[in-house]
């Protein structure tokens, strides 16, 4: 097993892999930008380096500043968490060439999985379906043309090297084409340098669902099945659960060693995740491979009882993945939604603040991944996740109780967050009955707004009482303060808090 | 002591008298009598005749924060002088109108007198507690409408100011 | 289901239960003493009552108060935790006589359980094994001795109203029998004011075993596996595991079996525990059955995926239990470590003091059961637990290294308390190769103590940091305010904190 | 500043010089220079040249706890005059020697003076702090044996009083 692991990452993912280190007996180093000198994952750490500026690239986006912290500190694994570099096929190489061993996947099966037309390339190969399309080197607007037909509506154009929505488009109508594919490549163009677009069959009412992959260095491949994560907002997801309401045992048996042959395909190792589409008929289809830990990757782990982060530094270190398919037995059902600062009245733009206050909702079956503390600023500079909350129940029934619970006890004060929007979700009837899409949020929360018609009462005494608790108006103080011949002086009457 | 706040786009005002543990609030002619605990930073415990709340309570410069049955309520105070806490007022909420129903214990200034933003003009006192206007832009006093002893409304202009352009 | 139950207990546990109610949808109410007002458990719940001066028969044991007060909150039913009212027959009769369910068993089951002698021959007339003994009603020497000669030596003797350790002996010889008989009714005399006896066959190198039983009123009954509960002091546990290192398959299941029959000979109904010992030979006889909630029950709800509490509330509501013994599938293995306020270097005496600052271990499948706060006062009131810490992990092993880790990060300052002396425990050899018996602190850590030879030189350094960032020497300060005339006045070179 | 511990019945003598962030300690003719940092209350993360500490320090009235490396640490802090803090000190603790080796800056008494327990009696300096040696007890000056100015070292009797009983 490794001596000492460098997190080339922050926050939360930070913090549980540090967790997971330390518990199996290994020494952490974190890495930190400037305004992350005094955040949770440093303090977690062992040791820390400093890396500087926070812009990412002179800091989590810095090969060279990273692997020389590794060196320094004698680190003998490096785990690059998700996000940043963990799906950087450079860094993964670099550490190789320094002798330090990266915690994931190679850089060739990286690379493969990070140009999305290979990818299914291979899986085409290897008999997983994928969505049927054109994935040519033909960019030419005839050409495209003439294999959306083929293919037929509604299509959807997607920029070949894009992520998020930009650069994506769906057409339902011949007539529309032209102008989609002409508007899609100059999306691309202007946000990746690369015009170049794929198309694709769109899928009406779709599900994501993924599978969780565990493969050592031996050739062992399992997975642990799947997650669905379908509810998103701007493409993202924000709430996941597992088992899926929508999946059969036969289904999932099925997508599952769908799921092993992908990873089997491109010669994987370490944890990994194979990503579907799966439309009303439950057609499924690969959208791609994710070749590091999720986000999402708690309620795998709740309702498997495996440590995914153990097994990646077991895997890591040439450890034989011990754990059959048949020995994969999950119980319960785990859900996870992820707070983020953000505001979804206001499409869901990231908000930047100080918090002011924090109380989590502890309790049995009650996760919090968080890399948050009170006092601590939420910058521009990296994502606005604050925290990942997961609940397991007996049954979905029992695990959407819970979350409710908790989330009606999750108190993030002094900036904005969507803590009371995923509340609207899980208490919404269609996700209650599992009739969930990606489409969801669009659908049922176009307008949504967490302001009442009306301040509660008991918001007004409870406001009320912490001010005559809590004198503080600004003005008054500051007036007494600095005009020696302010009324206030003589003000016998004059109380506050008495 | 009064309190205002805005919430969605409304004025909610409160009065609160405190004798201790006990708190005397008036809303929207309704008193309350509550007692009050705050078992942790923040954290009050609130009891009513017939209810219990549990909430806690949090503020930065510009808003306050009440976490309630499970959701955050963000409200923005309101100045004494009738003008939010922290961020610049806008233009048209700057008033010098009276924020409460008292008496005028204080005049500061004199008609025709030149002031700056910020200058004392009036102290109004009300329930033991005063409330200050200050000059909200400069200019120069044309009419002050109340005199010391006298008897102001809530709403009433307290001056009149000829503004400086 | 229960509209409103009230909880008529206080800390972790008085915590644990309300969350569950609150998952539910169920409004709770708090009772508490005086020192108790600010507490968690209070602060937790909808509504709460005082319940006045802290001494527990004024206050958590009084019955009329605690009735009265579920009356005027209407609660329709209690929940009684463990400890105080729990297994007291009287309480469980009064709430039924004002119509508020007890979330238990019936009073009559609880009197016949409290009586040791007469569970005893329940179980026997049941064929539950019970330890060869006599429980007979003659209480003259003559005929004690006689049959403790009957049961063949080590032979204990044991106070009929008795727990804890008082009144209790063991006798090895046949020469020390007169005098240990006397001893021991003395002592049972002065503790409980009863100074019957009754005398057993005392085991060697015993185990504590017990199982976790769900029953409903309808006539299901099944078990939820064992807990390892040797690790004692004081015969209380501190340490508490499943599944027993001790256990195969096949006991488990016959002593599962007879637990399952135990609990159906008394009709029992609800949560209840059938405690066993376990010779060295894997013999096992039933000890006693708790009839409640256990301290350590939350190591079953790890391991098997169930939720006791909300099994009760389900139960006592007058739900079906629809899990079938086959269902039932653990996996992984959970310890559970009881945090107490005291001192393991001066015979485990409670302390008592105000909590100065609490950082508490959280991650993966860590739960901590606490009713604790900063700036709380543990009174000499009440039980000094200060909270459970309880971890599951995929296997004994991985569960121990994540106890090791958790302990490290559980920081009580201002109270002393077991922390270091659970850790080591846990890190013990012999604990890790799963060789306990009741008697090992006895054996391993006879002498213990945490002081070091040498105060570490990082301390040393932290406290220097410390006292000159939070310069607070009490004796300068109060002279310097209190004197015109101190040098301190004119001491230009005085410096503190620059 | 000169700080003094108790850990399992032995005394631990520190010096400590700030300078911002940066601390100079020295312990057993061992010099530490420390970066350190208060990242949350209590919470220091202190960097060395060979190791980062990272630890919980809190304080209550008689002890001070650090939480370091899993484990929790209780010292009692020695007073600046050499007596423990908090409790009251046994008598054989009470003692007129000086807790440091530096300079009489101020004698506070004469021979032959009528002293009350807590009366401020001399202060001595070292190193930019003084310190201050208090009458353990009511009685009156016998003799004197450091006046303004000399040197004293470590562990000499300051003055002889003769206690009333």
């Amino acid at each position: 097993m490794f001596e000492k692991v460098l997190m080339a990452n922050r926050a939360e993912i930070a913090v549980r892999v540090i967790k997971g280190c330390q518990e199996m007996g290994i020494k952490t180093v974190a890495v930190y930008s400037d305004v992350d000198k005094k955040a949770p994952h440093v303090r977690m750490a062992d040791e820390s380096v400093a890396l500087g500026d926070p812009t990412p690239s002179e800091s989590y986006l810095n090969i060279k500043k990273i692997i020389d912290a590794a060196i320094e500190k004698g680190a003998d694994a490096i785990h690059p968490g998700y996000g940043f570099l963990a799906e950087n096929p450079d860094f993964a190489k670099s550490c190789e060439a320094v002798g330090i061993k990266f915690i994931g996947p190679s850089a060739d099966v990286i690379a493969k999985m990070g140009n999305k037309i290979e990818a299914k390339k291979i899986m085409e190969k290897a008999k997983v379906p994928v969505i049927p399309g054109y994935h040519g080197s033909k960019q030419d607007i005839e050409t495209l043309i003439k294999e959306s037909k083929k293919i037929g509506f509604p299509i959807l154009v997607k920029a070949t090297s894009g992520g998020g929505g930009k650069g994506m488009k769906v057409v339902r109508r011949e007539e529309d084409l032209r102008d989609s594919i002409e508007g899609a490549k100059r999306e691309a163009l202007s946000a990746f340098g690369d015009d170049s677009v794929f198309i694709e069959r769109y899928l009406d009412q779709p599900r994501h669902i993924e599978f969780q992959i565990l493969a050592d260095e031996l050739g062992n491949v399992i997975h642990l099945n799947e997650r669905e994560c379908s509810i998103q907002r701007r493409h993202q997801k924000i709430i996941e659960e597992t088992p899926s309401p929508m999946m059969s045992e036969e289904l999932r048996d099925e997508m599952g060693g769908t799921a092993v042959r992908a990873a089997e395909a491109v010669g994987y190792q370490n944890a990994g995740t194979v990503e579907f589409m799966v439309d009303a008929s439950n057609n499924y289809y690969f959208l791609e491979m994710n070749t590091r830990l999720q986000v999402e990757h708690p309620i795998t782990e709740a309702i498997t009882g495996i440590d995914l982060v153990k097994w990646q530094l077991k895997i890591a270190s040439g450890q034989e993945l011990n754990i059959l398919q048949e020995d994969v037995k999950p119980h319960g059902h785990a859900i996870e939604c992820r707070i983020y600062a953000e505001d979804p009245t206001n499409g869901f733009l990231p908000c930047t603040g100080t918090i002011n206050k924090i109380e989590l909702p502890e309790g049995p079956n009650v996760r919090n991944d968080t890399g948050i503390d009170e006092g601590m600023t939420i910058s521009p500079y990296y994502d606005p996740m604050l925290g990942k909350l997961i609940v397991k129940g007996e049954d979905r029934k029992d695990s959407i109780e819970k979350m409710l619970w908790a989330l009606s006890r999750y108190a993030v004060l002094g900036i904005k967050n969507n803590v009371p929007f995923l509340k609207e979700i899980i208490d919404h009837e269609a996700f209650k009955r599992g009739d969930i899409t990606t489409h969801f949020i669009d659908i049922h929360f176009k307008d949504w707004t967490d302001i009442k018609e009306q301040l509660p009462v008991d918001a007004l005494i409870a406001l009320a009482v912490y001010d005559s608790m809590h004198p503080k108006r600004d003005e008054v103080v500051k007036y007494k303060e600095s005009d020696p011949h302010s009324p206030w002086k003589s003000a016998g009457k004059w109380r506050i808090g008495v | 002591m009064f309190l205002k706040y805005e919430y969605g786009g409304s004025i909610y005002k409160v009065e609160v008298e405190r004798e201790g543990e006990k708190y005397y609030i008036t809303h929207d002619d309704n008193m309350y009598t509550v007692t009050a605990v705050e078992v942790d930073k923040g954290f009050l415990q609130i009891d009513l005749a017939d209810r219990e709340i549990k909430c806690v309570v949090s503020d930065t410069d510009e808003s306050k924060y009440v976490f309630l049955n499970g959701e955050v309520l963000e409200v923005v105070p309101i100045e004494l002088t009738g003008r939010k806490m922290g961020k610049d007022s806008d233009d048209e909420e700057k008033d010098l109108r009276s924020p409460i129903s008292g008496k005028v214990v204080k005049v500061e200034i004199d008609e025709e007198e030149q002031i700056k933003t910020g200058d004392v003009l009036m102290v109004i006192e009300a329930m033991k507690m005063e409330y200050i206007i200050k000059a909200p832009w400069d200019g120069t006093v044309e009419k002050i409408n109340y005199s010391e002893g006298e008897q102001i409304e809530i709403g009433e202009e307290t001056m009149e100011i000829r503004k400086e352009d």
